[in-house]
């Protein structure tokens, strides 16, 4: 049964806090393994995606690897979406050499587990130091303030690379202050970084939290530019944040002014399979799912080896997210755009090139 | 082993909150007494069997047992010195058996140590088959050998402080305290403990003061009586003395009185 | 007139059988005893008949009405009043607040002060303490307490469950004096009691409880008179 | 903003975040009362609430107060549902199955609604203007001071109903001896359900004005809130109704001093500690009884 | 009624039994690593439920905050083997050493508190001990700690798991175990029988944190991966274990025994039925308590004499039939 079809598994969280961004990848995911099923399959052969839950937590994801490994002998794992359960599966992927790829971890360190390890997302560092270049340099600012979630591990991992650009750049953090996931009141904290009157304020976490920090922060008089990365990418940010987010940059991998049909399509897609438009961990399982195909069809195979080298060097993907060229370090290269939202819309106000990082 | 050591209360007190529950008691008990601790509800009886076994705080006066002071020691240490007791409100271990009941007043004499136990030493299984006797000893003393394995808290009401005085007995006390061990048995049954308390005193030579309300048991079976009253001691003496105190009569023993 | 009806009634503790079919009646304005030893069945007779523990068998009535099912919230109402073993009162309320608790079924404002009034006369110990939370009461203020609770329901029938527990004699006494007091006003008694003597003296009728089994049944001056209950419930042997 | 204006202000933001918890403590404390369950299903009925207001105001377009009611009476049934199916069976078996049964029906209400409801985080609709109010240096919202005004409204209604009325008097009597309460003609089933209705309404209140509060509302929403709103009713002192709003009102001071004083990475550390250092000190919570064990 | 001697010898060939079969079924690829890393899982959840049943089952006391302990063990033995390169034996020693310390510091606020007001100080400690992991640097922070050694095989963890019960077993059926269930039966009644319940209670806590410990120590070295969040070292965790020890019966061993290993496979079954999962698994846990409201094994324990008992009534009852 190995020569018709090639088994694919997903690693998400499916249930548990994180759920919602588990279902995001998952919904891309099955969408774009059913384009590519539905358009023949790779070089003939339709993928068959096997889609386990891994609730959100290390332990599970570790449990969800094996079985997918030993018992499903999947040629490939997409995921785990969330850090923690990508750092418990990436050393069991590495060591059973199957081909991993996460299409939304962005801990520096994942890819350095082995070189089975992939991702589909910008790194924390790319990403961080890019915001805080735009910042420090296109904006001007010299004194910045940050909000960040200690408990997260993508929050943490971009507040560490913007301080350090920004304070590179000659600018200065004036105040930060943290919460922990699952906060909702950050009054505490915007009142502390208020008494600083800064000039920004970085806020590095998804736009469920980021939203009611922005509303919260305007609402309390704060007027710092407020300063953003791609998890804002979201159609419910806007109702989140009470309209507040006007006015604030974010680091994006696409625009929606500039872009591709693919990415006008997907969004058209999605919202209307799901009833409810793709936020950003959507548009990067969808890539994900795009990467492995490619790569999968490159390879001719299924064979580990064979896989790990086209993973490692397919290139010009056109996806949702932009152009991507994968690295064999197991990052891709992506160029990013600088996002401001202006009545009510994001506008592309810079284009930043891979190179740049 | 026959006990010597005397017990001495000297101006007990014990508060609660604004109630002065025992107001300056004092009395003493000779070894091998078996003394009655009488009065009206509420006067303080079953405080002072507190403030003996430590279970309540003592607010004056001294205890002393022997050459041991026992004044707001705590009351695994009193238990050490050789006190033990019974309860009012039988606290027993319910939902254990009859036997574990037993063996685990037996603690304070286990010899075999911690890692005896978690690696089960020959010690440890010597020691554990004495316990066992020893419980089973105690049980036949109160005619309850027949009901080791059963739980203790399904054993009817008059059984339970059969065993709450054998789990007493395992400490090897020399002074044992009953607060009101006939409440809620047929006459027919208080004789029997009646003979058991007796036999008890007698047969292991401790010193046995105890708390009742049934008349008959205390005037037939106590050398010595102690009656309170509000808080205070207000008299002393055998029962033939106090069954004609005035004043108990008033506050406690009422017309029909023994 | 018969007030309460008692068919064959039957209990199981799990496997164990407490109750092996037990019958009596009592009649309207008497004072009926139950006694035994422990672990006879008492308690659990009452219990039965209010309800709080199911029967597994038997019937019975009240006023010739069938309870045998009825829920025990419900027989307060109808008059037949349970004051438990151990006084049960509510600590943590004051004395006043568990009296009027027991009239918790009732709605005539005007009767229930009334009957508050009567139960203070009654009990002017708990008068002098009405606001004082109950869990601080002694032993005899406490059983005086479940007893007017239980007044103030206006029972036409009283279940007494060992009154005079741990109890000094005085109060005993009292107690006693109290249960015929409550009689004499016109309220059918139902009494357990392990203090035969007294019980037997203010009884008009009592039945012995022997595991389970009616053992004896009559009135109480020849229950009393009795050769084997001289010998085991009045420690005359 | 000098420092001591900013500690005001913080002291402000913390009583409105106690209120937070306050409001959702009562309902715990209520069910804590009468049957002695940490019913760690609270916070999920919570959630339901809040979504039962959110769907009220969007799909009925029903307006604040119609909505409230009808997701109060929503949760209500919920409540009373959950303590007959799960809770009453098991009246007479350990509190810790009772407990574990809790934990059972909370998963069960996250999952079922994030199946239902979809995963994804929901803005609450904005049913009231926003206002901010200046009290001298400071402000205060408007939204802050509702939710402040609700708890302690709440809490004297409750205080009142508990102590006074028949119903109240009839709960605590269930809570202290539930046989014996039968025996006086009380219908123990139904007080107990009354008190499940009566604290699941008060979930929904929170529920619903929490979400609107913040904003948002997804079906984890009551997992962190609600273990927070337990520890402020123990807090406070379990069982009992000012304890409730003592205890939360405490807890969002102090944990809002603490990112004052500058260490907003230990802030849930530092309010833990400050818990268990006042339990130490008064080990049945601030309010509460220490109940006399009379031996 | 066997002897000790004989039974003591039954229960060690079947527990090698128990071991071979792994082995063999594992060698023949009948059993796939995947099986085998779930029944190590299975090993540590039973050493967390039995230590857990130490405290709450046997002492009475409400501790709901056992994956604290756990926490220590993982990260403290993580850190010795991967930045001190200590010997991985020593590790767990030294992270149920760590954690037992804990415990002696967790169990003096049960000296004072009880019941639910114990359980919330346990919670908190358990956060508080996550929240500070979450704050050091030293050992990943929120990043969480990797590159862990893979040092925990089944061998070890089952090794562990039947040293944890045996020794608990041993403690439990000796005075100090019977001066436990004092302690939680009535500890009024306990202290007048010269049971000094301080003691006892610490001791209990030390005793239950350290095989925690012991098995945060594996554990962090079977994941290879610890991050510090509530469903792995926090109170999710913590009510997990709960669940199980409930689930198995307060004051069972084997109960413990069982329900750890029920209760790790059944959400392994589940798996593949996504969002359902949770649905189907606290509806099974519901019914379970509705209908086995004192646990599976109520406070019994599963024995060679019982099962002797059963099968022999199983063969009479065939015999007459
Ligand atoms: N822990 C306590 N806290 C407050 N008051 C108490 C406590 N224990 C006892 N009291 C009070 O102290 C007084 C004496 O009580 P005690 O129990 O010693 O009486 P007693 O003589 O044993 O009566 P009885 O014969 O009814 O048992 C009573 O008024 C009682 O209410
Ligand atoms: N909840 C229970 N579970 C199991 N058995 C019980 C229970 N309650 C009572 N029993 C048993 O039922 C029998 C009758 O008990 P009951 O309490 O009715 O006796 P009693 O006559 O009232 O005795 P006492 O004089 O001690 O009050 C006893 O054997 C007792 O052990
Ligand atoms: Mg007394
Ligand atoms: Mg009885």
């Amino acid at each position: 049964a190995q020569g018709d079809v090639i088994k694919i598994g997903l690693i998400s969280s499916l249930t548990g806090a994180v759920s919602t961004y588990g279902q995001s990848v998952r919904n891309a995911v099955t969408m774009a393994v059913d384009d590519i099923n539905a358009a023949g399959g790779i070089n003939g052969r339709q993928i068959n995606l096997v889609i386990l839950d891994d609730k959100g937590d290390g332990t599970e994801a570790a449990q969800a690897a094996r079985r997918l490994i030993d018992r499903e002998n999947v040629a490939l794992i997409l995921g785990p979406v969330i850090t923690p359960c990508v750092m418990a599966v990436a050393p069991i992927a590495q060591a059973a050499k199957v081909p991993m790829l996460t299409p939304t971890g962005t801990g520096d360190e994942i890819t350095s587990i082995g070189d089975y390890i992939f991702r589909g997302a910008y790194k924390d560092s790319f990403q961080g130091r890019i915001m805080a270049q735009f910042a420090a340099v296109n904006l001007g600012l010299t004194e910045a303030a940050i909000i960040y979630d200690v408990a997260n591990d993508y929050s943490v991992g971009l507040r560490n690379a913007f301080k350090a650009t920004f304070e590179e750049l000659g600018g200065k953090i004036v105040a930060e202050e943290s919460y922990s996931t699952g906060d909702t009141d950050f009054s505490a904290q915007l009142t502390a970084l208020a008494m600083r009157n800064p000039q920004a304020l970085f806020i590095p976490d998804y736009y469920s939290t980021a939203g009611p920090i922005l509303m919260q922060a305007r609402l309390m008089g704060m007027d710092a530019i407020m300063l953003g990365v791609d998890g804002w990418d979201s159609p419910d940010l806007s109702a989140l944040a009470g309209g507040f987010e006007e006015g604030g940059y974010i680091v994006n991998h696409y625009s929606a002014d500039v872009d591709s049909p693919v990415t006008q399509e997907f969004i058209a897609r999605y919202t209307a399979a799901y009833g409810q438009a793709p936020d950003a961990l959507a548009a990067l399982g969808y890539d994900g799912a795009l990467i492995v195909a490619k790569a999968l069809e490159a390879a001719g195979s299924t064979e580990p080896e064979a896989l790990k080298q086209a993973l490692g060097t397919v290139k010009g993907i056109d996806g949702v997210t932009g152009t991507i060229n994968m690295d064999p370090e197991g990052t891709p290269i992506k160029s990013a755009v600088i996002l401001q939202s202006t009545g009510g819309k994001w506008e592309l106000v810079d284009q930043v090139d891979p190179s740049g990082r | 082993m026959p006990t010597t050591a005397e017990l001495m209360v000297s101006n007990l007190s014990v508060q609660f909150g604004g109630l002065k529950a025992v107001n300056e008691v004092s009395f003493s008990l000779q070894p091998q007494t078996l003394a009655g601790l009488i009065g009206p509800n509420g006067a303080g009886k079953t405080t002072i069997f507190n403030a003996l076994t430590g279970l309540c705080p003592v607010s004056g006066g001294e205890i002393s047992f022997g050459d041991q002071r026992l004044t707001n020691q705590p009351p695994h240490t009193i238990a050490r010195c050789g006190v033990a007791r019974t309860f009012q409100n039988i606290r027993l271990f319910k939902n254990l058996t009859v036997l574990d009941n037993l063996r685990i007043a037996y603690h304070k004499n286990r010899q075999y140590s911690l890692l005896c136990s978690l690696f089960r030493s020959p010690r440890y299984w010597r020691e554990e088959e004495q316990i066992t006797a020893r419980a089973k000893e105690a049980l036949e003393l109160v005619g309850l050998a027949t009901k080791a394995e059963h739980l203790a808290g399904s054993l009817p009401y008059g059984e339970q402080r059969r065993v709450e005085i054998a789990r007493a007995l395992m400490l090897s006390p020399k002074l044992l305290l009953l607060d009101e061990p006939a409440a809620g048995m047929n006459p027919q049954e208080t004789l029997t403990l009646l003979e058991l308390i007796r036999r008890l005193r007698n047969e292991l030579k401790i010193t046995i003061l105890l708390i009742e309300h049934d008349m008959k048991l205390v005037m037939n079976l106590c050398e010595r009586l102690f009656v309170l009253d509000y808080g205070h001691l207000i008299a002393t003496g055998d029962p033939k003395a106090i069954q004609s105190n005035r004043r108990v009569v008033e506050a406690y023993l009422g017309g029909t009185g023994a | 007139m018969t007030l309460l009806e008692v068919e064959g009634l039957t209990v199981h503790y799990g496997v164990i059988q407490a109750l092996k079919g037990i019958s009596f009646r009592v009649e309207q304005g008497e004072i009926f005893t139950i006694l035994g030893s422990n672990g006879a069945g008492k308690t659990t007779t009452l219990k039965a008949l209010s309800g709080l523990v199911p029967k597994s068998g038997g019937r019975v009535f009240f006023e010739g009405r069938d309870i045998t099912t009825a829920p025990s919230h419900t027989l307060p109402a109808l008059g037949l009043v349970h004051v438990p073993e151990g006084r049960r009162i509510f600590a943590g309320l004051t004395v006043a607040d568990n009296l009027l608790l027991g009239a918790y079924h009732r709605r005539d404002k005007a009767g229930i002060k009334e009957d508050l009034e009567s139960v203070y006369e009654l009990f002017p110990r708990l008068a002098e303490r009405r606001k004082q939370d109950a869990g601080s009461l002694s032993g005899g203020e406490q059983q005086m307490l479940a007893m007017g609770r239980g007044l103030l329901s206006r029972p036409r029938l009283l279940l007494l469950d060992e009154p005079s527990m741990g109890l000094a004699p005085v109060l005993v006494e009292e107690i006693f004096r109290f249960i015929q007091e409550i009689n004499r006003r016109g309220t059918t008694i139902l009494l357990v009691e392990q203090n035969a003597h007294l019980a037997l003296e203010i009884a008009h009728k009592a039945c012995v409880l022997e595991t389970g089994r009616v053992a004896l049944s009559g009135a109480a001056r020849e229950v009393a008179a009795d050769g084997r209950i001289q010998e085991i419930y009045l420690g005359a042997g | 903003m000098s420092w001591h204006i900013a500690a005001l202000q913080q002291l402000v933001n913390g009583l409105a975040l106690g209120s937070v918890y306050a409001l959702i403590a009562l309902g715990y404390t209520m069910v804590y009362g009468i049957i002695k369950l940490i019913n760690f299903a609270h916070g999920e009925i919570y959630m339901l609430g809040a979504y039962f207001g959110f769907y009220a105001l969007t799909l009925l377009n029903l307006s604040l107060l119609p909505a409230m009611l009808l997701s109060m009476a929503a949760a209500a049934l919920v409540g009373v549902l959950l303590e007959r199916v799960a809770y009453r069976p098991l009246r007479n078996s350990p509190r810790i199955s009772v407990l574990i049964t809790a934990i059972g029906a909370s998963l069960l209400f996250q999952s079922t609604a994030q199946l239902v409801f979809g995963a994804s985080f929901k803005p609450f609709p904005q049913a009231m203007p926003f206002r901010r109010i200046q009290l001298g240096p400071v402000f205060i919202t408007n939204r802050q001071l509702l939710i402040f005004g609700v708890a302690v409204l709440l809490m004297i209604l409750l205080h009142v109903l508990v102590t006074y009325t028949k119903f109240g008097k009839a709960m605590r009597a269930v809570a202290r001896d539930k046989e014996a309460a039968l025996l006086m003609g009380i219908n123990v089933d139904r007080i107990i359900s009354a008190t499940f209705a009566l604290g699941s309404a008060l979930a929904a209140t929170a529920g619903i004005l929490v979400g609107m509060y913040y904003n948002r509302i997804d079906p984890y929403m009551g997992m962190m809130p609600g273990l927070k709103a337990f520890v402020a009713a123990v807090l406070g002192g379990i069982g009992m109704v000012p304890g409730a709003v003592l205890g939360g009102l405490l807890m969002g001071v102090a944990e809002n001093l603490v990112v004052t004083l500058g260490s907003s990475t230990l802030r849930d550390a530092v309010a833990f500690a400050v818990l268990i250092v006042v339990l130490l000190f008064r080990p049945t919570g601030l309010l509460g009884k220490k109940g006399i064990e009379k031996v | 009624m066997v002897k000790p001697r004989l039974t003591g010898l039954i229960k060690i060939i079947l527990l090698l039994c128990i071991y071979g079969v792994v082995r063999l079924l594992e060698s023949r690829g009948l059993l796939l690593p995947y099986h085998v890393q779930v029944l190590s899982l299975c090993c540590i959840n039973v050493i967390l439920v039995v230590s857990l049943n130490l405290i709450n089952g046997f002492t009475g006391q409400f501790s709901i905050g056992h994956a604290g302990f756990l926490a220590i063990g993982a990260y403290l033995s993580a850190f010795l083997t991967v930045k001190m390169h200590v010997p991985f034996l020593a590790a767990i020693l030294c992270g149920g050493l760590l954690a037992g310390l804990a415990g002696l510091a967790v169990g003096l606020p049960a000296l004072r508190l009880r019941g639910d007001y114990l359980a919330i100080a346990t919670l908190g400690f358990g956060e508080i001990i996550r929240v500070i992991i979450l704050n050091m640097e030293a050992v990943g922070g929120a990043k969480g700690f990797s590159g862990i050694p893979k040092y925990t095989t089944f061998g070890i963890a089952y090794l562990t798991a039947i040293i944890t019960v045996v020794v608990i077993r041993n403690f439990v059926h000796s005075d100090y175990g019977r001066a436990c269930l004092a302690v939680r039966e009535d500890e009024i009644a306990a202290e007048s029988l010269g049971v000094n319940s301080t003691y006892f209670k610490v001791l209990a806590f030390a005793l239950g944190a350290f095989f925690a410990g012991t098995a945060g120590a594996l554990f962090s070295h079977y994941l290879q991966y610890m991050a510090p969040t509530p469903s792995q070292i926090g109170f999710v965790k913590s009510i997990d274990i709960l669940i199980m020890l409930v689930l198995g019966g307060l004051g069972s061993l084997t109960g413990s025994v069982i329900a750890a290993v029920v209760l790790t496979i059944i959400p392994e079954l589940l798996r593949g039925f996504a969002e359902y999962r949770m649905i189907i698994y606290p509806i099974l846990l519901i019914v379970v308590m509705l209908y086995l409201p004192a646990g599976l094994m109520a406070g019994r324990e599963l024995s060679l004499d019982s099962l002797a008992r059963l099968c022999k009534g199983v063969k009479s009852s065939a015999h007459y039939s």
